[in-house]
């Protein structure tokens, strides 16, 4: 195991005696990892089939579609799973399937006869937490929506941060033309209405995933920049950097030895409140109608529709909740760490 | 400082016509200005209404090059900024595409709106989060300070417009106590004094809330921990050596340089009083500069995002020479040499 | 014996930036014209008072700063002017131990691999042999084997501080830039890492520039002693003679002004007025003038050279019209 | 001779990540009027805690004096109601700092922060009097010029001088007690020496007591009467100053003094030193505190720490064979 | 008529010559014409309507313009000012023939290219300025300009109108280009205020964007605030309120339209009485919002007509270019693919019908045979098997490297849940669709520069089928044409020639029905649904007819455009009183089909 700079050790204590951020770190690690594997979860896919003596595991293999399981020769497409269970009980054989909690997967349109979608919660439906108004599972628009949301932040993170922490470090440790450069293409960026031109490229593009993160990261990177640059800056006077110039290190040697590994620290702290930008940046595209294209889960769209539909209280309420739990918890977290690394000195006197 | 000011001023330039430049590229390669828009239109109108007609496709060709020249689009893209950039010098900010008004009309109609809310809910943020930090600063880590941060956290993470929207769904849908949305009633000029001040309230309290609510955090957490620094400095410590009373050394030392932080972001709220936010904005049907711009940017009206953009980056550049008069202001030790 | 380290009228001006456009609107003249040489084997120490360019003459000379003019040569190699890779060599010949054994040290490395990190960079021996290199340096320098793993803050400012000698002399140099090693230490503390210098010394034959703003300790250590003020040598000459012979009004006032740890002795001071001025202003004529209790009209005007006085073979240079009369 | 004031068994603590540390553990001496008390010890022995417990200066809520008494002219500031303590701090007890860069605040002017201890002390005074009242005590410490000083602010001022403007405010009200805790460290020397002539002439003036507290012993042999000498939060001898000097006791003591540098010693020798290093508040050994480094160490050492004893007149030192040394 | 004119000596009318640079024509009357009118036709107003009370009504955005041509002039405010424009000829809306307007008397000329007009001597611009023959001259002249930045109208009024001729005062003609069939709908122009214009200047667009041009209708703008609202109110002594199809109609006194950006907003502004009707042909407002205090105790009311009217063809338009389309089988599995029945059925309530083809309600004009391909997994496999596609590992179909996966270009949000809906089934039926949504403009551009696969819009209609522009080769595989299917079929193509020059009603009848089923064979396009009713909510002091509209109705309320309902004053307050004390009232919901046809 590397051993950890008792430092950081000390810092993890911290964090960790700081309750707020410490469990809602946990419960935003747990949100994570249940949005990652959110198909065995929340999936129209059934986690296991035995038929004829066979198993099956739809989950993450291909499409298996509905002749495999005798369900007619037309049947070319996606097995019904549902369907498949009602036919397996009334059959009456060994065959038998297992569904996943919430038997339905994001996109998929559960609408009905003789009642109209945005269909309230229901525990028979198995929509526990009701309907959008196409007859989508909630629960599973939220969940997926949060994946997508997650990711997007942090692919978004990733890639500010990497611009952002070589150009800041490059202006503060060359200085100079570099320097003064940037600081005016920074200056002019961060001025630039930001929001409109990803509106004005959005509406003429659909983007994808990638192309948004990369329009969105395309205005972002300025604020990383900047702190990477003031860091860099005191950093590289600091005498252990003058101790590793005065050994004959390499520039390189010391930007990525010695002075990047100092401000992982400030890095850290930033990181969630950038997370937490990511994810309203993104919901607020979808809610303008400018982010992912439909159909994809997205909370922004949730939003909308929770405005137009507020008789439907179960979609305004499930994603604002998801949404306050989530940027708290991910606040909350920043503020931890923030403190963690960085513990005021509470004084007062007599 | 003269001196200092004029350069200032003129560092402005450059940062002036880069942003400028860049938006103006931007607009200018996206489809959707006012052509297009005559293009799609005289689609639609051959197909509507009691005109008959079967010949009629679009515009042509050399119609839509006519349109070109009409709205100067016909020249490239540096000499029509060059053009634009004249104009703007001296004071025109061109015409709307899209109300054909005087862009500068439309701004100036704007600003009181944004302007009232701007400073009210500058007012109270710096209102609130100063006693608010000093508070919190003084009782660490006890039950105030653990519930104030839970309140103030939870209003940082949910957007504005979020919060917005709630409160006006609750307030103003569902107990209809407060109205929905707009900044004054219809009725408002026939209103007595005591009526308007009390419509306007009516009609301001939920969206400054929603602008409130996210600035509060960052502005508490920072005088905060600014303070909490300086409670912990030696000078405080020297200060009650002296014999002063703890609050008399909070008020009277610790609080001015804690103030400096704070007055260093002044500048940029000066901007944001003009520009408002557009979702909030949208959220209360408010016709301020945020949606002014965000439905100019909707419809292709570039003159507008120009000069919302003219305006907003002027303000900003001034806004942070304000920072630093105001920052001079409160630290003796910040010079103009 | 020819001289290791040979300064020639080196200067070292930091531009004064001003303004938004950061343009230079000034100089601080922090070392201004010093010459000074040191033999192989030989501790010069070099005292004065803070902001007088101490660090900045020895930065300079290890080539952390790049000089404004004059000439440094080491080892009979001109290295005023070096690129990157032609200084590296030199680079392993001069090491620098700091004032601040906390800030010196990169807190996010272990003891050991800031100790292997000179043999990293000049791409000595294997990762065993570094590691076995570096385990005998601890040796060396009196600390546990065990400190390998661990990490600076662990360990209090004396042991830090061998930390850092040991990291200069690692690439076994032949001279040590000394920037006030013990200054931020305790006397009991500072008395071991003195020891602990003498004795390399005497090892490793090590020359030492040795700056501290302590003339005792200056004294203590060094065969021969520079005194600075204000980006200036006043008075240069060896260690006993600055003591028992100095001859420049400030030295003087630097010696009676030390503080004698023993309360049966009093003696008479010269307390020297008012402060040391700006290096970004220096007085005109003699830098020393605004403070100097013999003063006359010559010193306001012409600045003096530094001269050699000295009848003996020992040189004793000094800086002052008095003595030069 | 009076003691002005009595400082008995002291015991302060801070509540740190790590648990409760005691800073000060049973520390006992006492200030002579008109005479400086020297308290003396290597970092972390806990001088400055002792006197910010004093002025019940510590930093709450982690700080805390446990037990003890100090008595001023035989009233327990322990015991003071808050606004009383509002009475005598500045009044008749004053401080001084050792960093003068960040002991005044910046942004008020120097004049602003010395009058302001006479609106305190002295509310009913007028501004023309507060004015020159405030010129005056600058004139006093030897400022030049101190009607211009008096608008200008920290930034603009030397570091001799804020300490100057330090020292300027901590008199003004000719307290009767002024504790310098470590008022010349961050000094050059030949400023050190201006400092150190002012405090003892305006000693002479006022008649004031000091305690001055600081590690360097040259100092201490320069300025004071009495000398308290500490080691990991207790005082292990104290003596007036000669005695300690010509006869120290206690091991500690005496390896300090070894350990100076002297001008007069020969260059390049050995110095004598004491092997290892202060060990830290949480983990200080039982028994003598100074026995991992004491070279005289016996068995006994490691039972308890041993009481303070009179091993001549005025002079006391903690160790259990003080008479065997030497 | 002299005594009118003098009644306000400052308004002086240019001279004729000052109007044109052009002489001015002037003609003698041809002999032989047969004066037409009509007087008999049933009249659709009620007796009982009063005049009076204040509509309240929200725009969603601020008009761009006050002007009806130039730039940003067709926004949705438009059709505001349309309907307080007369034109020449008018046509009733239940019997569809040509009602008297400005003209009392109107005749047809023998070249079938020219009709004859007398114009009510009556007839007075708002301004008091009588309406002459000049002001239709100037009309021509006016749209031909290169000043009002129309070229679209600079177009038509060269290329299908060819001249005014004057005769006297009070007595014109205009003539088309060519012979046309329906001719009175193309002549019947409106005329243009030549003494409020003068002389136009290339700053007209900008000079004229907000001012008040007189108008002939019913009601004027009388006040506006830039952003917030605009205030029509009724003219008093309008000169045509005693002509027999206006009277009883133009009942309301005021009309206060304001800007309500959003229609959520729009319908809590309804719920407060601060508008007094909210248009739901969504089926959740209808159905479940409406739900709602003000409806259950009976303040507001709902009603449903059905209108029979031109159904503007909506649904999915098929890029014939790209690739995969031009496979007319994968074009029918594609057809086939489209549950548009379940979108129908479970999304939109049964509330809406499927449309079967682009040409529904034409009358004898429409093929009324012709069915919408239906959703149906086993017809697209025989398709696409007969191309030779396969079902590829996801169930799509696939054909060497190709997918069935095609993008669908829209722009307007409602879309969105029923493409969903669509997407989700045509997966089944081995067809990925990929939504692509685009701002209007955007996504007008991309599909008139024909780089959509499939596109997803509705066109507007016109009184008669037309098919060249849409469906000629002509207009295939170039762009800026609106034939965005590509279409390019010699046997349409000469279908449609002949249908296009023919003057005989017959043989279009024939022909259109025919061109039809064709374009149906040919399966370019896939028809989506209609929406063949007007559906209301309304404060019950608004007042309808006992048959509540017209056969074409668009809003049964609308003040100034049918003008049918009128403000009850007696029911106001017995409302009021009601809502005060929380008296509930009887919840009321009219379902009229009258004109429902299937
Ligand atoms: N990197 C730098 N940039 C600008 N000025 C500098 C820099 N380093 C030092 N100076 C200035 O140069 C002068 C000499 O500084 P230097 O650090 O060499 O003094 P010193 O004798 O080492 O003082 P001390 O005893 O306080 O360490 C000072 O006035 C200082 O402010
Ligand atoms: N606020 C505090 N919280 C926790 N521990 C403290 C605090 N202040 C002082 N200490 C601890 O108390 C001990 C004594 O500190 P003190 O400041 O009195 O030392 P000192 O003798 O004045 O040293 P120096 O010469 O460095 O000023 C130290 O170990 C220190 O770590
Ligand atoms: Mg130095
Ligand atoms: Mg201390």
């Amino acid at each position: 195991m590397i051993k950890l700079n008792p430092l950081t050790i000390k810092k993890i204590r911290r964090f960790k005696s700081i309750k707020r951020g410490y469990y809602s770190l946990i419960l935003l690690t747990i949100m994570i990892l249940v949005s990652i594997f959110a198909e065995l979860f929340i999936n129209s896919r059934a986690l296991i089939v035995k038929y004829e003596g066979n198993y099956y595991f739809p989950t993450y293999s291909n499409m298996i579609s509905g002749k495999t399981f005798g369900l007619g020769e037309n049947y070319d497409y996606e097995t019904s799973y549902r369907d498949l269970a009602t036919k397996f009980d009334t059959e009456n054989s060994d065959n038998w399937l297992l569904m996943p909690i919430i038997p339905f997967n994001p996109y998929e349109v559960d609408l009905k006869n003789d009642s109209y979608a945005p269909f309230p919660p229901s525990l028979k439906d198995k929509h526990f937490l009701g309907t959008d108004t196409q007859g989508r599972d909630i629960i599973a628009r939220v969940v997926y929506g949060f994946r997508i949301a997650i990711f997007f932040s942090l692919f978004l993170l990733f890639v500010t941060y990497i611009v952002g922490i070589t150009i800041g470090c490059l202006m503060g440790y060359t200085g100079k033309l570099f320097d003064l450069f940037f600081q005016r293409i920074i200056e002019i960026w961060s001025n630039v209405p930001f929001l409109y031109i990803v509106i004005i490229v959005a509406s003429i593009m659909t983007p994808n995933f990638i192309l948004l993160v990369l329009i969105v990261s395309f205005f972002g990177w300025t604020n990383m920049t900047w702190i990477m640059r003031t860091i860099t800056y005191k950093e590289k006077e600091r005498e252990y950097v003058l101790a590793a110039k005065s050994l004959g290190a390499s520039n390189l040697r010391i930007i990525f030895k010695h002075i990047i590994p100092n401000t992982i620290a400030i890095i850290v702290t930033f990181a969630p409140f950038s997370i937490s930008s990511g994810i309203v940046t993104l919901t607020s595209l979808d809610y303008l109608g400018f982010g992912l294209p439909h159909p994809t889960p997205s909370w922004g769209e949730l939003l909308n529709q929770s405005w137009e539909n507020l008789d439907a209280w179960w979609i305004s309420t499930t994603v604002v909740t998801a949404m306050i739990i989530t940027l708290t918890t991910v606040t909350f977290v920043g503020e931890a760490v923030r403190e963690a690394l960085d513990p005021k000195l509470h004084t007062i006197y007599e | 400082m003269v001196s200092y000011f004029i350069r200032r001023f003129l560092l402005i330039i450059p940062t002036f016509i880069g942003i400028t430049l860049m938006v103006f590229t931007i607009t200018r390669f996206v489809p959707g200005g006012p052509i297009e828009r005559m293009i799609s239109e005289a689609g639609n109108m051959q197909n509507s209404g009691n005109i008959q007609s079967e010949q009629d496709q679009p515009l042509s060709e050399e119609q839509i090059e006519e349109l070109k020249k009409y709205y100067g689009f016909d020249k490239p893209l540096i000499t029509s900024y060059f053009i634009w950039i004249k104009k703007v010098l001296s004071g025109d900010l061109g015409i709307s595409t899209r109300y054909y008004d005087p862009v500068w009309d439309m701004i100036k109609n704007r600003i009181p709106i944004s302007l009232f809310f701007g400073s009210i809910a500058l007012v109270l943020t710096y209102g609130i989060c100063i006693p608010l930090g000093v508070l919190k600063a003084i009782k660490h880590k006890t039950l105030v300070d653990n519930i104030t941060s839970i309140i103030i956290f939870t209003g940082y993470a949910i957007p504005g417009w979020v919060v917005g929207g709630v409160l006006m769904q609750y307030f103003a849908s569902h107990l209809d106590i407060l109205p929905l949305g707009g900044f004054v009633s219809d009725n408002f000029e026939e209103l007595s004094l005591s009526g308007q001040i009390f419509d306007l309230i009516k009609h301001a309290v939920l969206p400054v809330t929603a602008y409130v609510a996210g600035s509060f955090a960052v502005m508490t957490v920072l005088m905060k921990n600014t303070l909490m620094d300086n409670l912990a400095s030696d000078y405080v410590k020297t200060a009650i050596a002296k014999g002063l009373p703890f609050k008399t050394a909070v008020l009277k030392h610790a609080m001015r340089n804690s103030l400096i932080p704070l007055a260093t972001g002044f500048g940029s709220n000066i901007s944001i009083i003009l520009s408002g936010s557009f979702l909030i904005e949208k959220v209360f049907n408010i016709d301020g500069m945020g949606l002014l711009g965000y439905e100019s940017v909707l419809l292709r009206d570039y003159p507008v995002v120009m000069g919302i953009l003219v305006i907003s980056s002027i303000l900003f550049l001034i806004g942070n020479i304000l920072s630093d008069i105001c920052v001079a202001f409160v630290d003796p030790r910040v010079q103009f040499e | 014996m020819s001289d290791l380290l040979e300064v020639k009228n080196l200067k070292k001006y930091f531009p004064i930036k001003g303004g938004i456009l950061k343009k230079k609107i000034g100089n601080i003249y922090a070392v201004d014209d010093i010459s000074l040489s040191v033999k192989a084997g030989e501790s010069v120490g070099l005292v004065g008072e803070s902001g007088c360019g101490k660090t900045t003459l020895g930065r300079t000379i290890a080539r952390l700063y790049e000089a404004t003019s004059g000439s440094i040569t080491f080892n009979n190699r001109n290295i005023t002017k070096l690129k990157y890779n032609d200084l590296k060599s030199t680079k392993r010949e001069i090491q620098v131990i700091f004032q601040d054994p906390y800030e010196s040290l990169n807190s996010r490395h272990t003891i050991g691999s800031i100790l292997e990190e000179p043999f990293q960079i000049h791409k000595i021996g294997n990762k065993k042999e570094r590691v076995s290199e570096v385990k005998s340096l601890l040796k060396k320098v009196g600390l546990p084997e065990d400190a390998y793993n661990r990490y600076p803050h662990e360990f209090s400012g004396g042991q830090r501080q061998r930390i850092g000698i040991a990291r200069a002399i690692a690439l076994k140099p032949k001279m040590i830039i000394c920037d006030e090693p013990v200054s931020a230490l305790d006397v009991s503390i500072q008395s071991q890492v003195l020891n602990l210098l003498l004795e390399l010394q005497e090892e490793m034959k090590l020359a030492y520039l040795f700056i501290a703003h302590d003339l005792a300790v200056v004294k203590h250590i060094s065969d021969r002693v520079a005194v600075m003020y204000l980006g200036k040598i006043v008075e240069f000459t060896d260690a006993d003679s600055i003591y028992e012979n100095p001859m420049h009004p400030y030295t003087k006032s630097l010696i009676s002004a030390i503080p004698i740890p023993d309360p049966s002795v009093k003696r008479e001071k010269t307390i020297l007025e008012g402060d040391v001025p700006s290096p970004s202003n220096p007085p005109k004529g003699c830098r020393f003038n605004t403070r100097c209790p013999e003063v006359f009209d010559k010193c306001r005007k012409v600045e003096p050279d530094l001269i050699n006085i000295s009848k003996s073979e020992t040189n004793h240079l000094v800086a002052c019209h008095l003595v030069n009369k | 001779m009076t003691n002005i004031l009595e400082v008995n068994n002291l015991v302060t603590s801070f509540q740190t990540e790590a648990g409760r540390v005691r800073a000060v553990d049973g520390v006992s001496f006492s200030v002579k009027k008109g005479k400086t008390l020297g308290i003396v010890g290597e970092s972390g022995c806990g001088k400055s805690v002792s006197s910010l417990s004093i002025m019940r200066l510590l930093p709450k809520p982690s700080g805390v004096v446990e037990s003890g008494e100090i008595l001023l002219q035989d009233n327990d500031i322990l015991q003071l109601e808050t606004k009383d303590l509002y009475k005598i701090r500045g009044r008749k007890i004053s401080m001084i700092f050792q960093e003068p860069m960040t002991a005044l605040n910046p942004v008020h002017s120097v004049g602003k922060q010395i009058s302001e201890i006479f609106k305190i002390h002295f509310p009913k005074m007028n501004s023309g009097e507060v004015l020159n009242k405030s010129v005056e005590m600058l004139r006093k410490v030897g400022i030049p010029d101190p009607e211009k000083r008096f608008s200008e602010y920290p930034h603009q001022l030397s570091g001799g001088m804020r300490q100057r403007i330090m020292i300027a405010m901590a008199l003004s009200t000719e307290p009767e007690i002024l504790i310098a805790d470590e008022p010349t460290t961050a000094l050059d020397v030949t400023i050190q020496a201006q400092i150190l002539k002012l405090m003892q002439d305006l000693q002479k003036e006022t008649g004031m007591s000091i305690i001055f507290i600081t590690h360097d012993l040259g100092v201490i042999a320069e300025v004071c009467d009495d000398v308290v000498v500490m080691y990991a939060g207790k005082i292990i001898e104290k003596a007036p100053v000669i005695e300690l000097f010509k006869n120290p006791k206690h091991p500690y003591t005496i390896g300090l003094l070894n350990s100076i540098p002297r001008l007069e010693n020969k260059r390049k020798t050995k110095l004598n030193c004491i092997d290892g290093a202060v060990p830290g508040l949480l983990d200080i050994p039982k028994g003598c505190r100074f026995q991992n480094r004491c070279e005289y160490k016996i068995s006994e050492c490691e039972k308890k720490h041993p009481d303070e004893i009179e091993v001549r007149p005025e002079h006391y030192a903690s160790c259990i064979f003080p008479e065997g040394l030497k | 008529d002299n005594a009118d004119k003098n009644d306000d000596k400052s308004i002086k009318k240019p001279e004729l010559e000052e109007l044109s640079d052009d002489k001015v024509i002037k003609g003698t009357l041809p002999k032989g014409l047969k004066w037409l009118t009509n007087e008999i036709d049933p009249v659709f107003a009620s007796e009982d309507a009063k005049k009076g009370g204040v509509f309240r009504a929200s725009l969603r955005s601020f008009p761009q313009t006050f002007r009806s041509v130039g730039p940003d002039s067709n926004g949705g405010f438009r059709s505001y000012l349309d309907v307080n424009k007369m034109s020449l000829i008018e046509m009733h809306p239940n019997t569809e023939n040509i009602i008297p307007g400005l003209a009392t008397h109107w005749a047809y000329g023998k070249d079938k290219r020219t009709m004859f007009f007398k114009l009510n001597k009556k007839a007075r611009w708002s301004d008091g300025v009588p309406v002459t023959a000049k002001d239709f001259l100037y009309t021509i002249k006016f749209h031909r300009s290169k000043h009002i930045v129309a070229p679209w109208y600079n177009n038509y009024y060269t290329k299908e109108i060819d001249k005014v001729v004057i005769y006297d005062d009070y007595t014109l003609s205009v003539s088309c280009t060519k012979p046309k069939p329906d001719l009175a709908y193309i002549v019947a122009l409106g005329p243009t205020p030549s003494h409020f214009y003068k002389k136009l200047t290339k700053d007209f667009v900008k000079k004229y964007n907000w001012n008040i041009v007189p108008n002939t209708g019913p009601y004027q703008i009388h006040k506006f605030k830039k952003g917030k609202n605009v205030i029509f109110k009724r003219k008093k002594n309008w000169w045509a309120k005693d002509l027999k199809y206006n009277r009883n109609r133009f009942n309301v006194d005021t009309v206060v339209l304001t800007v309500i950006r959003d229609m959520n907003l729009e319908w809590e502004h309804f719920k407060k009485a601060k508008l007094d009707t909210f248009r739901m042909p969504y089926p959740k407002f209808w159905h479940s919002k409406s739900k709602t205090k003000v409806f259950n105790n009976g303040y507001t009311h709902k009603i449903w007509f059905f209108v029979d009217k031109r159904i503007n063809p909506q649904g999915l338009y098929l890029n014939s270019d790209k690739e995969i389309f031009k496979d007319i089988n994968v074009r029918q599995a594609f057809a086939h693919s489209m549950n548009v029945e379940k979108v129908i059925s479970q999304l939109l309530r049964n509330d809406y019908f499927r449309l079967n083809h682009a040409y529904e309600g034409f009358g004898k004009y429409s093929n009324n045979t012709i069915r919408a391909r239906k959703f149906d997994i086993s017809k697209v496999k025989t398709y696409m098997e007969k191309s030779g596609w396969k079902r590829g590992k996801g169930g799509i179909w696939i054909k060497g490297k190709i997918r069935f996966s095609v993008p669908v270009t829209y722009s307007s949000d409602v879309l969105t849940e029923r493409l969903v809906v669509l997407k989700e089934e045509a997966k089944k039926a081995g067809l990925e669709l990929l939504l692509r949504k685009y701002d209007n403009s955007a996504a007008f551009k991309k599909i008139l520069e024909k780089k959509h696969t499939v596109a997803s819009m509705i066109w507007s209609t016109k009184f008669r089928p037309t098919f060249w522009s849409l469906y000629h080769s002509a207009n295939a595989h170039k762009t800026q044409t609106n034939n965005v299917t590509n279409t390019d079929d010699p046997l349409l193509d000469k279908m449609i020639m002949t249908y296009r020059n023919s003057i005989d009603t017959n043989e279009r009848m024939g022909l259109s029905v025919k061109i039809q089923q064709r374009l149906h064979d040919l399966c370019y396009y896939v028809p989506t649904m209609k929406v063949p009713y007007v559906r209301q909510g309304f404060w019950r002091w608004w007042r309808l007819p006992k048959e509540y509209g017209t056969k074409s109705s668009d809003d049964l309320f609308d003040p100034m455009g049918v003008g049918l309902a009128w403000f009850d004053k007696d029911i106001y307050d017995q409302t009021k009183s009601a809502m005060k004390s929380g008296k509930i009232l009887k919840a009321t919901t009219i379902v009229n089909e009258k004109y429902k046809t299937y």
